[in-house]
């Protein structure tokens, strides 16, 4: 076969999943519709006619059940998959996930481990409102005790994937529903990239400088990569040259690969689709600033998504979210306003 | 408990005009979506959750309720909303997305709000039970009489939202009714894959309140069990638990593949169709005419196209307006 | 089912030195902190509850499993710790906050883990309801015959998690089983203002197992019950819900005023002490000699002094190390 | 009665709420504990007794049901002050505070109100460990939708609270449990405070200088503002001149204050309890940087709890948790440290 295979999002998670779950007998998945509806952003299809029922299986909506029971059974010696349908629903289940799975290996001094992956979908952009839309990378990342991973193409999807199954480490694997591929859905034309077929792992922590420049910064996560590459794009038609960084995870976070970045290019702008505030955009700009703010040619900029809940209607649901332009704007005021 | 002939009326009416809605959605959400299904495009925005068939839930409860009484509903809101009166207009504006809707575009399809009739939703299953339980914990403090309804599908009766909910309202003696609405599913899980008990309202007697099971989708025999639940509600006896058997005729959301799905389940689903059944008893039982049930017939649905025709023609919201209301 | 004279010395020997550890513990705990109760000060740091006369839960359960056997326990953990065969020195010197202890110092009174055993236990209320039927699920997916035992108060069965995980071990037929330890209170609040039911044994009809009630603090219906549901889960034949009524003679923690409760309650269970109910029993009816239930005595007051003992001389942990084991 | 009495965090709080429910007959409460025990860390004190039991309402340990009764309460004319008992049990009901209180008002277009104040304790210090010793400051802060305060004193504790009564928004109410002056738990001098009768309520959103100086800015909140006073006091034997600011509500974020402040010293010292990622200090540090990172002379520096559960052994809590020295080390760093 190919090794130049073209694969979406949704197909080199799943393949992953496959992999692993061939050759590892503790590695199962669960959540609400992974059977015969295959996810409901496709993030098992085809895994039911491969492993059978008791290896992936149907939930009833008791998410605080069947994470609980994730822990539980990682305790014992499994490696479950367990899949949160969207990041949004986290609140009827957080303590499961943030008091326990992530707690508790520090609680038994690294005698327990909870090797359990929970796979969520993230993300708006098709008006599906302000309980189905959020990103809320912070959210997680923002709480000790798990990993927290984010990839914003197929190539990273697979590989943080296989890593997120083989750590001993509880790792939430947000994917981003507008990057998944689905015939559905519209996605950006880089989210679906060549795949190996092979295995391979992608080490957490590790950010990818996916667009190299020596103008400015931008920094970005998940669906905002693209963006900072079409906002790249454009202001290289304006003769400047912007360095785009992926960062990849969240937790452990990458700070040396941006400020890298940035003491080259002395300027830079944060891009996230979670809520501005107390968010990733912060923790990079206090990143550099805290280790010298004289690194920053200019007032840094975050592109985020205000703090409002994420409104329904086209019009205000563009008006919040991040995207090409946004960036390319925020990217013009750092190169136009020197520091005094 | 019987209904009188303006009852069943009212009933016929609402059911056939949420039934036109669900119908008349189903057909404009599609526009600019097809041929290839695009969520992103087209003219309603957002995901749709449709409820044809399941109109005795709404209008067999919601015939005993006053403006001033709440009812939260679910991700799949259209019927008990236009059961409990809301604003058609502005529901479906709001559904379009669009200015003159219930919040300005904000909410949308999920996320329905109308304080004139207390109405609201939400797209967070087993997220209905907790307010309606304060709803009526004010009304007790308040010294009214009014009641709660909360609406749950049978996949939401296995949230800890709902055995929290029920226990509060039946320690507290709250005038609550929780009715769920047993579709067989939950996107695309059987009951019988995910609840531990074939019917729901054996679960009642762990809260020491009545549950009621409704067979069949019959419209009349939920009147009966609302009417009971409603009044002894009223009368400060605390709360009930209702589970109906109802049917969806079309998919989870609009774009569902429905692989899961038996392929002549809704065929013979609406061969014993609830509307046409109350027709029926009405026309045959109750002294109604074939003219007064199309006289209805023809007033909701000309609400409904009203209703449509409103929608398209208001405007989209100004992009910035969405940092508008964040706080009260 | 009848415990054998083995069983029931080995249940007395578990009891009893529960019941010696919480009085020593008790003790303890308030050196340094007295005369006005400051929690920060004194050698145990942190909160402390305690579980004297809550005995029968612990020993007449766990007489039935074994170390590949899962337990989840409360907040209230120490008796159950103890009869699932948790390493006592280690348990005590993390009581203790001490480098020796089963997290050195990271977890505490409240976290206390032990894999050895399969014992794990946290302090939110109903936590401990999906892990072990997440273990039980480990144990069917494994082959094993594994079972799991999940902990809970009286006050957990009122929050949402207990709910789902009910359901869920039902539909699953999972090795599972639920023991609700009702001491009659939630901290202040009593059942009957927190349940709506007095038994919550009823509850587990809503998930389609046994339920089944203990009154009275009775050890050996507890060994009764729990043996039938841990053979029964065993075979594969799916959960069980038990509710015991027991005791605690503590406050809910150590220096809770306690100013919700008469004044008289505790002298009143005293008088029924499981542990001296089950000692007149096995003397009585089952052959066991007082030199027996003496040696048993002696054995196990020596085991807990020598753990509180370790504790003490275990060094404090470098603060440095606070930033290990976050990660596996 | 005197004017000048001197009332503890939790007397001070209990009077607003007792004076609101005086004159405000929507005004109930309800949690777990709040009746006949008066609240675990006191909070309702009394009020029982004089309010009887319908208005003031033991629950069940049933967070996600009593909370969102709140909420349908809140929107039928009532103004439920409700407690969590631990802002650590956030993860069971979550759901009901981000995606329901926080979040009707936005749905219903501004058409109904949530007027709920959500009160919870917050911190750590006497050895509750990982599940009990929280503050989580900004796992609220970054959700939008309710507004957040953190009292640092008895004045504010009463101030605060009357505004978050009378508000018509969800307001979530942070009270350190080391700040209610209980007589079982140390508290910090100034934690007690002179305490005006009559009812008065502090706006939110204005951060108060608590103390003046102009050679570094320390910026703190709640526990953390008794440390930087501590801090500031060891410092001026130095010859150091910090000034203090106590932000008082983390949403409004008081951003000006710290400008204002910034400006003048050029140095920067953020103290919070709260976990050190995607955390308060960041987003302060950020918010002056993306004004103008020419502001700052020096690295600013962050203190606050690093990513770790919280450890109950007492010197491993004290290691984590910030303490006056800890701020006067941060502070002196940013004095030698000049920028490059
Ligand atoms: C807490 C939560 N979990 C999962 C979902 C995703 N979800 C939306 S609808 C649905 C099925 C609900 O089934 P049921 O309660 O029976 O209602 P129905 O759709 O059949 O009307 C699910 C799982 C959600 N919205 N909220
Ligand atoms: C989710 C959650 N809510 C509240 C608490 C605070 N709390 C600790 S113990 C307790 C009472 C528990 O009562 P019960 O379950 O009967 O156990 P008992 O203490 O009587 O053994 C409460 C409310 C908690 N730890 N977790
Ligand atoms: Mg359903
Ligand atoms: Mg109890």
């Amino acid at each position: 076969m190919s090794r130049n295979r073209v694969l979406t999002g949704s197909r080199a998670m799943v393949e992953a999943i496959a992999q692993e779950m061939r050759v590892d007998p503790t590695v199962f998945v669960m959540g609400e519709d992974v059977g015969p509806y295959g996810g409901i952003f496709s993030s098992t299809t085809g895994l039911l006619d491969e492993f059978g029922e008791e290896r992936v299986r149907d939930t009833p909506i008791s998410e605080t059940a069947f994470i609980g029971a994730g822990v539980g059974a990682a305790m014992a010696g499994m490696r479950p998959i367990v899949e949160l349908m969207f990041v949004d629903f986290f609140g009827v289940c957080m303590d499961a996930i943030y008091n326990l799975a992530a707690k508790n290996t520090y609680f038994s001094g690294g005698n327990s481990k909870v090797p359990m992956v929970l796979m969520t979908a993230t993300g708006g952009g098709y008006s599906d409102a302000g309980q189905h839309s959020q990103t809320l990378h912070a959210t997680f990342a923002h709480l000790p005790g798990m990993k927290v991973v984010a990839p914003s193409n197929a190539y990273d999807a697979k590989g943080l994937m296989t890593s997120a199954i083989r750590d001993d480490a509880p790792v939430l694997y947000m994917f981003h529903k507008g990057l998944q591929g689905l015939a559905w859905m519209a996605a950006p034309e880089g989210a679906s990239t060549e795949v190996p077929e092979d295995p391979y792992a992608i080490p957490f922590g590790e950010a990818r400088v996916v667009r190299e420049g020596g103008d400015v910064t931008i920094v970005a996560i998940s669906m905002t990569v693209h963006h900072a590459l079409a906002a790249a794009e454009a202001l290289a038609k304006d003769g400047v040259d912007a360095e785009v960084i992926d960062l990849r995870s969240l937790v452990p976070l990458d700070r040396e690969a941006v400020l890298a970045s940035v003491r080259k290019t002395g300027r830079l702008v944060v891009a996230d689709e979670d809520y501005r505030s107390f968010g990733l955009t912060a923790e990079i700009i206090a990143s550099v600033a805290e280790t010298d703010p004289g690194l920053l040619k200019s007032a840094p900029r975050r592109v985020a998504c205000p703090d409002i809940p994420i409104p329904y209607s086209r019009p205000m649901e563009r008006f919040a979210l991040p995207d090409a332009e946004k960036i390319r704007a925020a990217v013009q005021q750092t190169l136009n306003r020197a520091v005094a | 408990m019987e209904p009188s002939k303006d009852q069943l009326l009212w009933m016929y009416a609402a059911m056939a005009k949420a039934r036109h809605y669900e119908d008349t959605m189903a057909r404009a959400y599609m526009e600019g979506k097809t041929p290839k299904f695009d969520i992103g495009a087209g003219l309603v925005p957002g995901e749709m959750h449709l409820a044809a068939g399941q109109e005795p839930c709404a209008a067999g409860v919601c015939v005993h309720l006053r403006a001033g009484d709440t009812v939260t509903a679910t991700h799949r809101p259209h019927h008990v909303a236009i059961a409990k009166g809301v604003d058609l207009n502005r529901m479906t504006a709001e559904i379009y997305g669009r200015r003159d809707g219930l919040a300005g575009g904000r909410g949308g399809h999920m996320h329905l709000f109308d304080p004139a009739v207390n109405f609201a939703c939400s797209g967070i299953i087993g997220e209905s039970a907790g307010p309606a339980t304060g709803a009526a914990l004010a009304a007790r403090l308040q010294g009214s009489d009014a009641v709660a309804v909360a609406y749950l599908g049978d996949g939401a009766a296995n949230q800890g939202a709902f055995h929290e909910a029920l226990n509060l309202a039946s320690l507290w003696r709250l005038p609550v009714v929780f009715v769920i609405e047993d579709n067989a599913w939950g996107i695309s899980v059987p009951k019988s894959r995910s609840t531990a008990v074939p019917d729901n309202s054996v679960r009642a007697r762990g809260y020491d309140m009545p549950g009621v099971h409704v067979a069949d989708n019959d419209t009349l025999a939920v009147f009966d069990a609302a009417g009971e639940a409603v009044a002894r509600a009223r009368r400060g006896e605390g709360p009930t638990l209702i589970e109906v058997q109802t049917y969806r005729y079309y998919g989870h959301f609009q774009g569902d593949p429905e692989v899961y799905r038996p392929k002549d389940e809704v065929a013979r689903l609406k061969a014993r169709d609830p509307i046409d059944r109350l027709r029926g008893h009405m026309l045959d039982n109750a002294g109604v005419t074939e003219a007064e049930a199309d006289e209805a017939l023809t007033r909701v649905r000309a609400e409904v196209d009203a209703a449509f025709e409103f929608a398209r023609q208001s405007g989209e919201p100004a992009p910035e307006d969405a940092l508008e209301h964040v706080f009260a």
